[in-house]
């Protein structure tokens, strides 16, 4: 082991924490409200620059006996976690800053978290893992329940604390006999164990374990706290959830699958099929009857989830990287559309003043401008040509047809199914937006979209138009990814 | 010209994309600099249709001219392949002139709720989607303008559409996301299943099928043939069809009869057959009988109408039956025929209903019992409407006739196939489908006469006695005249379009040894 | 000393602790319940340490409780937050999302 | 202009697009158009007809100029060593594969005889028409649709392939259908037109597959080719039978055989000049010409040599009784020449059908011009009579209208066959080659039919120009411009028979226009006094009984009231009233049939079964019988996006009961799947 | 050998009757204590196990602080010192077969997987327990996931503070 420890490679993290106390102190020190905001998108933008130098630099980076690794993998992840937090950053500005929130703190809170995901895309044994989850999700306990004085906000707060509480001890358990089993801890040595013949606790202890993963990509039926919450808290947090710490779920699963259980295949194989299966369709058919727009979105990004799962559950059988590339290519794509549709939903908000479909009639006639941007993040979450939705369903597929086994060929079938279904309430979105006229009265405020907010969609808006005329932006990240370097 | 052989293609599909842009650059106040933008961007694209059909190689019109082959997506191996040939030719300069027709058409009556901006950036997207279709030589890239065509539709429908809107919108949506689903997963099979992966239709289609199980292949077949029959719509896929065009607005159903139709034979064309030659001999006779049911059924659909504009919706089934009557042949005959009819149909039909919203406008109605007397009323629009209905009806030296009486004459010789229905004997099962076609063509008359006379002849009913019907104005002349001419020009000289086709549809028939 | 004997109080200790998250209605006591699952969690990997002689399994636990401790801050500080607001400890008596 | 005979054509369709854009404002309202086209065209015929009877004269020179069809043919020609070749010019039309089909023209005798008789009735309608139609509220079009008219039927006539000839075909129906309908203000008139195109178009569905077999025997919509094959050795006798019927029911449609002819009396609404033109001298007699250029289809496929009974000839005689007898019955002057019009349009088929081509052609020759004739007097006299066509009205016009008159009775006699008038050489002809050719039982009809026509005919002029006049109006002689063409074609159809007298040895019509070309060998009959004496004698005695009978009809108390008496009588007469019941099956069984119930049934399939299957699949498999539109329409207008909800039953009810809001239940279902997930993993992985 | 078999035996007994107690008392204060109960019976094990550090660890945060934290919950709930009934709630019967359902699977496993292994006390099992190797190993190879854990515990105690405080 070399005592000497690589900070080039730690810079992203040293950044982001070195930003968090600052930010505190600057809450402390100052009375200026929109100063720590400020600190706090610099110093995401700020630990950008480390990972592209890193990019830059190339060669894979192992630390501490493997148990930290900087490589492709975890930079690309890293990349994106910075820029969901930094968009979350530009949607928060305004919606914090006009209630009476506590501002340094959130903002601590967040990056916090954000620390959390950044570390998780480069653990590689059981505890860093562990940890980082936690570091993730605790925060967003917090966060979730910010609006202290609404009830519906301190619900929120609780029912995903104590879901997310239940499901890391359940996880926990099944590590702890992991580790007994595989008498490690690192992930590495887990993967060599997982070669051998293992007995039945392996399959349930692995299934244990990735029960707290799926609690944090609100896969069926771990998913009870998501509509809840995601109604219940802020709408920027709802936004964080739903696509980074969703996503922080996604790579630890990513992680520990592929560099850890990965031999025994029928260990998580079916575990993954099922909650796959599951998601999709019980999302589905849960969002067709929502009323509420972002509980419709929270259902539907369960729903998202479970075709992120779809490449995973088949991934057992695919040669080559197609399904992994597929998972990566998928999240990145759904962070975008997602980030898009919750920025374009608080923006319509703040017009009629209310989340409620039946607030959003006639909307293309009010703000025509608002709803084009929420009518292309959805038909893109549909996956309609030439919005970046298509091309992620699309490796979807790819993954699938890779494959080419039976249990993988059903569960593509339900997912064609399912994307099927799913045009049904995002065309019902749409619906209201553009044919029906808008409520008399309405226009409660026609307060103009603010500058961070607007600046949002428009990103986002980019990157789903572009992504899907010229997906190989994507296509490539997720090849490199999976590259050795 | 070396630069153009480069950049037509681009130029074609994406000129447009600049102006859909143009146009939502400029603010809605500012109608007339919309429609001005709109006009010309849809007139430079026909430029660009214009020097193509000049510089376009007739001597080899069967091998792709006008190439670009870029790389697109290259880790899922798709490429920015674009080109055309004879059968991709007219269509795309159909696709061209037609939109242009609807920007003038519409030039200054938009249907409710108004909003031009919106309107005709829907009718550029269209274009794009419309234009890229018929070059594209990549089945992603034939995949994603096949879907861009969706969603402005789908708007122009829900939106403008009438009072039934929001089902007619919703079911086309739903019927053609269903079908394109199935398509792209065949894609992806074939993909997978040919020798070297390639998505590359050329490619594809010189190794025809090579190496693929029979069984397969009749599979994958069976997933493209619901993507592209929905979208044709062969019975019984077409109820769609009826209520997209009863509800869409004017321009929307002339674009959707026209053009968006036309997409899914074009994939059989160009895709379903010259890449799964076996399937296709096997699906033929099936197909085949699904055209004629469609053909008798449409017309008698179009007799038990009341609604004018419904009653052409149904026409265009039974129209479409007959391009799919005569792709199902396998034939040069067939194939040339099927291309013809689109041609034609799209003009005529496209033409149809264009009058049934002027007259629309003018009355306020299309209920056939309401009207009467517009030969009266409105002599030049009723001379037209009359003119078109010859058209429709497949009148010999008007182009309707073009399409019809080859694809009846190619069913009389299919190309050789296993059995036929019923293990029937092929040549027997095809005969009695040109007798049933040809019976079809006495019925067309049937219900376009009609038509005819309930809307022209007599005189005009009581609540419209009084009412002042102004003729046909300044923008639908000028809308009007090339598709007018041009189903005379072809009807009286079709070797205009033959001579295009011939050959690149003698290399898709080769392989059927038709 | 069997290693099962460890682990299969560990199992008792969690299972009665799924029970208390279960069937208690009061928040208080649901965190306490939390806390067993912990718990035996820790066990099972004391024991496991001292079973194979890594001594990450330790080290594990060491996390757990620190990291259990910041939760329990957490938990109850909603918990008090909710008390505040419904003037009631109990879960049950929080059901305004649903559907 | 053998060569260039496509000028013919060419000049009208020019005339027709002029009259339309400019005819308005136009000296003459178009008339002038119209009839300079016209006229040149009548010129250019005569010119072809003098180039071609020069051709004939000197035939066998190889000097000739040939068309290339000729050329390639010559050296194949069954006959072609003393063959008269048809002069053809053509160029390329459309291709298919290695195809090329050409549009062109193909220049014979029947072609240039078909050229004079179109173009020389057109002539004169149109100069009739002038007067005729004068202050008609759309002149204009009317000359606009004459002129397409002409230009459609010459193409047709000059045509080189069947595909051609087709266009041609329909476009003259497509005219008909417009000049029928002209006064389309009248309901009645715009269903006679449609009755008319669409019963026309029921026997195109022969034709056009009729062509197509053809094509594909023969490989070449050629006429000169098909006639080739036809007449070569190795014809494949089966597809040309099949070929000849198909073709044989298109002559039916558009001929007016029976049981098509019904559309023929209606188009009778139509302006008279037209009856005159499309429904009396050319446009109905196109099936017949059909049947004669491509005559070897029909002689070897229907082996007419052989004699004994063929499909052709079996619908020309029965149509020459149907159509006769129906004359009788008419009150409405058109409708009764309407019907003689349809019967002798049989005597033409069925001469074709026993193998008398020339005789066929002959009287269609002869047939254009009195039938012209007696439409424009019909119409000469229904202008003096205040537009009526009712005999009824009519009477003692003799006196006032003596042109008409005397034309008028030249028409009858002629289409009576009365020596030596045109109609008796073309008749009689027919009837001798009938016996002759060993159809004697269509000798029999032959008879028959002329003397049921001298009948008729008598009828027809005893209650229009004899008695005392029965109308309201002053009627008066005809101007010049309507009494022209009368005296014109008066004249024509007293000399036109001489064009092939044979006792007096004239057989130049023989000469010139039987092809000698890809011909079957079909020899002519000399003439037979016997029959010729016979067949007059009976036209005679029908004209005496007629007149007889209706100059003292008080006397004759037997007849009077002959249908109150007897049932029999008065079945047979409202049998004939009714047209035999024909229209009633037509329009009240298989049209009402087709457009009311079928359609009305599919469409109901349409909205409730498929449209329901469709739904249905979207809402689950719950489609049931009493399951309706409108319940459906309503439900997905609610919102399709529902619809899955609704389908998957309670489910998605379900879930949202599931997700009960209440955090512990949420965590029993968790543990609940945890449980159950890992029991099932036990399960798996220990067996 | 045996005595440690007995010392054990003891501490499970009294672990799990405490456990019950922590889910079944009717009072939330004896609650606690049962919990109190059972750390301490944790920490012991950890010393059976020769995890001496873990156990000072256990015996300071949970019973020193987590508890203490404990206690102050309920005094601010103003929950009932007394008897109460309505501690549980009506789904009681469903966590009854959920936990046994549960107990059974697991145990199954555990013997399927570990029957008849045990563990060894030698030497190297108590140096591994030793303070300094379990913080070489921290330093060595956990040095991200503890910093980390320090940001973690700064946030919750920031968070805690802002929701807990009255405003």
């Amino acid at each position: 082991m070399n005592p000497t420890v690589d900070f080039h490679a730690l810079a992203p993290e040293i950044v982001l924490t070195a930003t968090i106390i600052l930010v505190l102190v600057v809450d402390l020190f100052t009375e200026d409200p929109k100063l720590p905001a400020r600190v706090a998108t610099f110093g995401v933008l700020g630990s950008l620059v480390p990972v592209l130098t890193l990019a830059v630099s190339g060669h894979t980076r192992v630390l501490f006996g493997g148990a930290f690794v900087v490589d492709n993998y975890s930079l690309v992840l890293t990349g994106f976690f910075l820029v969901a937090a930094y968009v979350t950053l530009l949607l928060s500005f305004d919606y914090i800053g006009e209630g009476d929130y506590y501002q340094g703190e959130y903002y601590v809170l967040l990056l916090t978290s954000v620390l959390g995901m950044v570390v998780i895309s480069s653990a590689r044994d059981l505890i860093s893992l562990f940890v980082a989850l936690e570091t993730i999700t605790i925060p967003t306990f917090v966060l979730a329940a910010w609006r202290k004085h609404d009830t519906k906000s301190n619900e929120a707060g609780l029912k995903y604390f104590l879901i997310g509480a239940l499901s890391s001890a359940i996880m926990l358990y099944g590590m702890s006999i992991v580790f007994g089993l595989s008498k490690s801890t690192v992930l590495a040595e887990i993967h060599r164990y997982a070669t051998r013949s293992t007995p039945a606790l392996f399959a349930v202890a692995v299934f244990l374990t990735l029960v707290g993963f799926a609690f944090k990509v609100s896969a069926v039926p771990f998913h009870f706290w998501a509509p809840d919450t995601y109604e219940g808290a802020p709408t920027p947090i709802t936004a964080f959830l739903s696509v980074a710490s969703k996503a922080g779920g996604f790579v630890a699963l990513l992680t520990i699958v592929r560099l850890g259980f990965f031999p025994s295949g029928d260990s998580w194989q079916p575990i993954l099929w099922v909650l796959a299966a599951a998601s999709m369709t019980l999302g589905n058919l849960a969002a067709l009857r929502q009323t509420n727009v972002v509980r419709m979105l929270a259902y539907s990004s369960i729903a998202q989830g479970g075709f992120i799962l779809v490449p995973l559950a088949v991934a057992g059988d695919v040669h080559g990287n197609a399904a992994w590339e597929a998972v990566v290519i998928y999240i990145l794509i759904y962070g975008a559309m997602n980030l898009g549709a919750f920025a374009a939903v608080i923006a319509a908000a703040r017009r009629t003043g209310s989340a409620d479909m039946s607030t959003f009639r006639g909307l293309g006639r009010t703000s025509p401008a608002i709803a084009t941007l929420f009518t292309l993040f959805l038909f893109s979450l549909a996956g309609i040509p030439p919005l970046a939705g298509w091309f992620a369903k699309f490796v979807m597929f790819r993954a699938v047809f890779e494959a080419n086994t039976t249990t993988a060929v059903v569960l593509g079938v339900i997912a064609a199914v399912n994307s099927v279904i799913a045009f049904f309430y995002y065309a019902g979105v749409a619906r209201r937006l553009w044919f029906e006229d808008p409520p008399e009265g309405a226009l409660v405020r026609t307060s103009r979209i603010p500058v961070a907010l607007g600046a949002a969609l428009g990103l986002m808006a980019t990157v789903i138009l572009v992504v899907g005329v010229y997906p190989q932006f994507f296509a490539r990240l997720g090849q490199l990814a999976f590259q050795r370097s | 010209m070396h630069w153009f052989d480069e950049w037509a293609l681009t130029l074609a599909v994406f000129v447009p994309l600049a102006g859909l842009a143009a146009v939502l650059a400029i603010p809605r106040a500012q109608e007339q600099a919309i429609k001005i933008t709109a006009l010309l961007t849809t007139l430079v694209t026909a430029g660009a249709g214009i020097g193509i059909l000049i510089d376009f190689n007739y001597s080899h019109a069967g091998r792709l001219q006008f190439i670009v082959n870029k790389s697109w997506i290259p880790t899922i191996s798709a490429r920015y392949h674009m080109g055309l040939d004879g059968i991709s030719l007219p269509l795309l300069l159909l696709s061209m002139l037609m939109t242009v027709a609807c920007v003038v058409y519409s030039w200054n009556h938009f249907p409710e709720p108004h909003n031009p901006k919106a309107f005709l950036a829907l009718i550029l997207l269209l274009e794009i989607g419309m234009n890229g279709t018929f070059v594209a030589q990549d089945l992603i890239l034939f995949f994603v303008f096949f879907e861009v065509v969706l969603l402005p539709m789908f708007f122009m429908i829900g939106v403008w559409g009438g009072p039934n809107r929001q089902y007619a919108a919703i079911k086309f949506f739903l019927f053609t996301l269903f079908g394109s689903a199935l398509m792209l997963v065949s894609f992806l099979a074939i993909f997978f299943l040919s020798k070297h992966q390639t998505f590359q239709i050329p490619q594809l289609a010189t190794l025809g099928g090579a190496g693929i199980a029979r069984g397969t292949q009749v599979l994958v077949f069976g997933g493209l043939f619901l993507g592209f029959a929905i979208k044709v719509p062969m019975f019984p896929f077409h109820t769609w069809l009826p209520d997209a065009h009863t509800e869409a607005p004017t321009v929307g159903s002339v674009l959707l009869a026209a053009i968006l139709l036309k997409l899914g034979a074009y994939g059989f064309i160009r895709i379903a057959l010259p890449i799964l030659p076996e399937a296709a001999r096997v699906w033929a006779p099936w197909i085949g009988l699904l055209a004629v049911i469609g053909i008798i059924y449409g017309a008698l659909c179009c007799l038990a109408q009341s609604d004018m504009k419904r009653l052409i919706a149904f026409s265009s089934v039974s129209h479409m039956g007959f391009v799919m009557l005569g792709i199902a042949t396998l034939t040069s005959f067939g194939l040339n025929a099927a291309i013809f009819g689109m041609v034609a149909h799209g003009l005529i039909t496209g033409m149809l209903f264009f009058l049934a919203g002027s007259v629309q406008e003018r009355y306020g109605t299309r209920e056939m019992s309401r009207l009467g007397g517009l030969l009266n009323q409105a002599p030049k629009l009723g001379w037209v409407l009359g003119f078109c209905a010859m058209a429709s009806l497949g009148l010999p030296g008007l182009a309707g006739f073009w399409g019809e009486f080859p694809s009846i004459l190619s069913s009389y010789s299919p190309a050789k196939l296993a059995q036929g229905l019923l293990n029937g004997d092929p040549l027997l099962t095809f005969r009695i489908f040109m007798v049933i076609a040809a019976i079809g063509t006495v019925l067309a008359a049937g219900y376009l006469l009609m038509m005819y006379q309930r809307v022209a002849f007599g005189s005009p009913t009581a609540e419209f006695e009084r009412a002042h019907i102004h003729d046909i104005n300044i923008p639908e002349w000028v809308a009007w005249v090339p598709i007018l001419l041009l189903i005379v020009a072809l009807g009286i000289y079709p070797n205009l379009v033959f001579h295009m086709t011939n050959q690149a549809v003698t290399n898709v028939s080769k392989v059927f040894g038709g | 000393m069997q290693l099962n004997e460890f682990l299969i109080l560990s199992a008792v200790l969690f299972c009665t602790g799924i029970y208390g998250v279960l069937a208690r209605r009061n928040g208080v006591l649901v965190l306490m319940s939390i806390e067993l699952m912990l718990n035996a969690v820790n066990i099972n990997l004391v024991a496991f340490a001292a079973f194979t002689k890594n001594v990450a399994g330790q080290v594990f636990a060491l996390f757990i409780i620190t990291i259990a401790a910041a939760e329990v801050g957490v938990g109850l500080a909603i918990v008090l937050l909710i008390y505040r607001n419904v003037r009631s400890p109990n879960l049950d008596e929080v059901d305004q999302l649903k559907g | 202009m053998l060569e260039n005979v496509w000028i013919l054509p060419a000049l009208p369709a020019v005339a027709f697009v002029v009259i339309l854009f400019f005819g308005k404002r136009s000296p003459g309202k178009g008339a002038a158009f119209g009839i300079t086209a016209v006229g040149a065209s009548f010129v250019g015929a005569i010119v072809a007809v003098v180039q071609w009877v020069h051709r004939v004269d000197h035939a066998g020179g190889s000097s000739q100029s040939l068309g290339k069809f000729a050329q390639t043919f010559l050296t194949t020609a069954t006959s072609g060593s003393h063959a008269v070749l048809p002069v053809t010019e053509s160029v390329t039309w459309w291709q298919n594969g290695s195809l090329k089909f050409s549009a062109g023209t193909y220049v014979d005798g029947l072609t240039v005889m078909m050229l004079v008789v179109v173009t020389l009735i057109s002539l004169l309608v149109q100069v009739y028409s002038i007067a005729y139609m004068r202050g008609d509220r759309r002149y204009t079009w009317y000359y606009a649709a004459l002129s397409l008219f002409t230009a459609s039927m010459l193409t047709l006539v000059v045509a080189d392939n069947m595909l051609l000839l087709l266009v041609g075909w329909e476009l003259v129906g497509l005219c008909s259908f417009m000049l029928i309908g002209h006064w389309w203000e009248e309901p009645a008139n715009s269903r006679a037109a449609i009755k008319a195109f669409l019963t026309t178009r029921t026997g195109d569905i022969g034709l056009m597959i009729g062509v197509i077999i053809l094509f594909f025997t023969v490989g070449s919509f050629g006429i000169g080719a098909t006639n080739l094959y036809a007449t070569s050795v190795h014809a494949r006798h089966d597809l040309l039978l099949a070929a000849a019927i198909c073709l044989m029911i298109g002559i039916i449609g558009k001929s007016g055989q029976f049981p098509l002819h019904t559309w023929l009396p209606d188009a009778m609404a139509g302006p008279t000049p037209v009856s005159a033109l499309i429904h009396a001298a050319t446009m109905v007699v196109a099936g017949v010409y059909l049947g004669a250029r491509v005559y070897p289809v029909f002689f070897n496929g229907f082996s007419i040599g052989h004699g004994g009974v063929n499909f052709m000839a079996l619908i020309g005689g029965t149509t020459i009784i149907i159509g006769a007898a129906l004359a009788f019955v008419q009150t409405d002057i058109k409708k009764v020449l309407a019907y003689s019009t349809i019967s002798q349009l049989g005597y033409m088929v069925m001469a074709l059908g026993v193998g008398a081509w020339t005789a066929a052609v002959f009287h269609l020759f002869t047939h254009a011009f009195f039938k012209a004739l007696l439409f424009l007097g019909a119409g000469s006299v229904s202008h003096a009579a205040g537009h009526t066509f009712d005999m009824r009205e009519m009477g003692g016009l003799r006196k006032k209208m003596p042109i008409t008159f005397w034309t008028f009775i030249i028409g009858s006699l002629a289409l009576a066959g009365i020596f030596p008038l045109a109609g008796f050489w073309s008749k009689d002809e027919i009837l001798v080659n009938a016996g002759k050719n060993g159809y004697s039982a269509f000798l029999v009809i032959g008879l028959v039919g002329a003397f049921l026509t001298a009948a008729y005919m008598t009828r027809v002029v005893w209650l229009t120009f004899f008695g005392e006049y029965r109308g309201h109006e002053h009627p008066h002689e005809s101007e010049r411009l309507i009494t022209g063409p009368l005296i014109v074609l008066g004249v024509l159809s007293v000399v036109a028979g001489f064009a092939n007298a044979a006792p007096l040895g004239i057989e130049k019509f023989k000469e010139w226009v039987q092809p000698t070309f890809a011909f079957p060998n079909v020899h002519n009959a000399a003439f037979d006094y016997p029959k010729a004496v016979l067949s007059v004698g009976l036209a005679v005695v029908a004209i005496g009984i007629a007149a007889y009978y209706y100059v003292n009809r008080d006397e004759m108390s037997f007849f009077k009231g002959l249908t109150e008496r007897s049932p029999v009588a008065h079945a047979g007469y409202t049998f004939l009233v009714n047209k035999y019941y024909l229209d009633d099956l037509y329009e009240n069984v298989i049209v009402a049939f087709i457009s009311g119930s079928l359609a009305r049934a599919s469409y109901w399939v349409n909205q409730h079964i498929i449209d329901g299957v469709v739904n249905g699949i979207g809402r689950g498999a719950t489609v049931t019988a009493n399951y309706t539109y409108a319940y459906l329409d309503q439900r997905v207008v609610d919102g399709a996006v529902n619809e899955i909800a609704h389908e998957t039953g309670a489910a998605g009810g379900e879930l949202r009961r599931v997700q009960s809001g209440s955090v512990q239940r949420y965590a029993l279902l968790l543990f609940g799947g945890v449980a159950v997930l890992s029991l099932a993993l036990l399960l798996t992985n220990t067996i | 050998m045996w005595e440690q078999q007995v010392a054990f035996g003891f501490l499970a007994a009294a672990m799990t009757a405490a456990a019950f107690g922590v889910v079944r008392s009717r009072n939330i204060v004896h609650a606690a204590l049962f919990l109190v109960v059972v750390l301490a019976g944790a920490a012991a094990l950890y010393i059976l196990l020769a995890a001496e550090f873990v156990a000072w660890v256990q015996v300071l945060i949970y019973i020193g602080a987590v508890v203490v934290l404990f206690l102050f919950g309920i005094m601010l709930t103003r929950a009932p010192m007394g008897e109460d009934t309505r501690l549980d709630n009506d789904q009681r019967w469903g966590a009854v077969v959920v936990g046994l359902f549960v107990l059974g699977v697991l145990i199954a496993l555990l013997v399927d997987a570990f029957g008849g292994k045990s563990i060894h006390f030698t030497n190297s099992l108590v140096a591994l327990g030793r303070t300094s190797h379990v913080g070489q190993d921290i330093f060595r190879v956990f040095v991200i996931p503890f910093e980390v854990v320090s940001m973690l515990l700064l946030a919750a105690l920031v968070g805690a503070v802002v929701l807990a405080r009255k405003d």
